[in-house]
């Protein structure tokens, strides 16, 4: 079973994203995707001085972990798919969640990969709020399409 | 406690938790109780959490959950926000 | 103007990935997405050895560049472009092609990188061939889309 | 050399490079020149070129050319097989 081999954390360290992809890379790898989301300096132009990251921790290594079981039903070619997400205070340009696809070819990794963090938006239960100079303020997620 | 009495695991997270104050209690309920019928007795608890009424969602024992799922004695409910990660 | 900050290189060396998306990384950056070409240790259930790559050198980082010009045409809100490049003899699980982009929403960052990765395999001059056990052979290219 | 004599560069890569067994020379062409002109006065020195009739490639200067390029002196024509990089 290939998906024993995948990684799924939640983590208060930064990310280490060049060990997640060691890890996760085999011979028959061809293509590593990785989405790496950092903290941006601003949001819609209102400058941001940090994030503050919460977690329902193992409800989230749960969902991440259904999101892997998906991505191997849909595309059976992916070789591994790991997933950290960080929690806790976050400065820019901090990594607050990397996610790697490695498969033989290209085109899978791609999509997988931007499918886990498109996923994870929705059902991971993470939430972040936002630091600003003059206040702060949670960021207003969407609601999950929850698959029955 | 009276027979039909359960108990369940409280967790609120994000803007909920900040807004009760709490994050973690124990809720006693009469059985037979579902999630609809706990959310409605935090709410008495905490009247400030009315606001989330429209957006709050809700986990049973670590997985997403509809308002109609039952609760048994021992359950974890978790109340939150839609989720915001990556 | 943004993209005298990207980078194109060809190189002998190991690709240093994680600094080349560290010389990327900007503020304004929400998403960082990374296409990672590793050799695989097999074509088709043919056990490769290693590949050697051969390219025309100034001719491709023109075209790595101009493969960037054409991203910050299509996706103007991307912050930076890095492709590096790597040819001479390579083992399995070496990177031959990193792609970073930079933007500050993950969808420009998909497109653009796919984009990228997918051009670069039409237009820069750069071939590979594979050494077998028992042989080796050209990867056969695909005919280019030379746009006029 | 005649007044309408030119001098181009050839650059030859992967597997053109490999069957010619050369990968950099001098061609003495006569103008007016072209990348179809120049590609057949190869092809006469190398004829085991011939193979790659149908996909081969070209660049002058630097920058992928169609056969009809004309060639002036000094220019250098680079030769190679779609490319498989990546």
């Amino acid at each position: 079973m290939k998906n024993r081999m995948d990684i799924f954390e939640i983590t208060r360290e930064p990310i280490d994203k060049l060990g997640l992809e060691k890890r996760l890379l085999t011979g028959g790898a061809g293509a590593i995707v990785t989405f790496d989301g950092v903290v941006r300096d601003n949001t819609k132009g209102r400058r941001v001085v940090s994030l503050q990251y919460e977690a329902y921790e193992p409800m989230a290594v749960r969902e991440m972990r259904r999101i892997g079981d998906e991505i191997r039903q849909q595309w059976p070619d992916v070789e591994r798919v790991g997933i950290i997400h960080r929690f806790g205070p976050l400065r820019i340009s901090e990594s607050s969640v990397v996610i790697v696809i490695t498969s033989p070819h290209r085109r899978v990794a791609f999509e997988a990969c931007r499918y886990a963090i498109d996923r994870l938006k929705q059902t991971v239960p993470i939430w972040k709020k936002e630091i600003f100079e003059d206040g702060e303020e949670w960021v207003e997620g969407q609601a999950p399409e929850v698959k029955e | 406690m009276s027979d039909n009495a359960i108990k369940v695991n409280v967790l609120l997270f994000g803007a909920c938790r900040e807004v009760a104050g709490a994050s973690e209690l124990q809720f006693n309920l009469t059985a037979p109780a579902d999630v609809a019928s706990a959310w409605a007795e935090i709410k008495n608890r905490f009247p400030n959490l009315e606001k989330f009424e429209r957006s709050a969602l809700f986990a049973v024992n670590e997985e997403h959950s509809r308002k109609d799922q039952p609760l048994k004695d021992g359950d974890t409910l978790a109340i939150f926000p839609p989720v915001s990660g990556g």
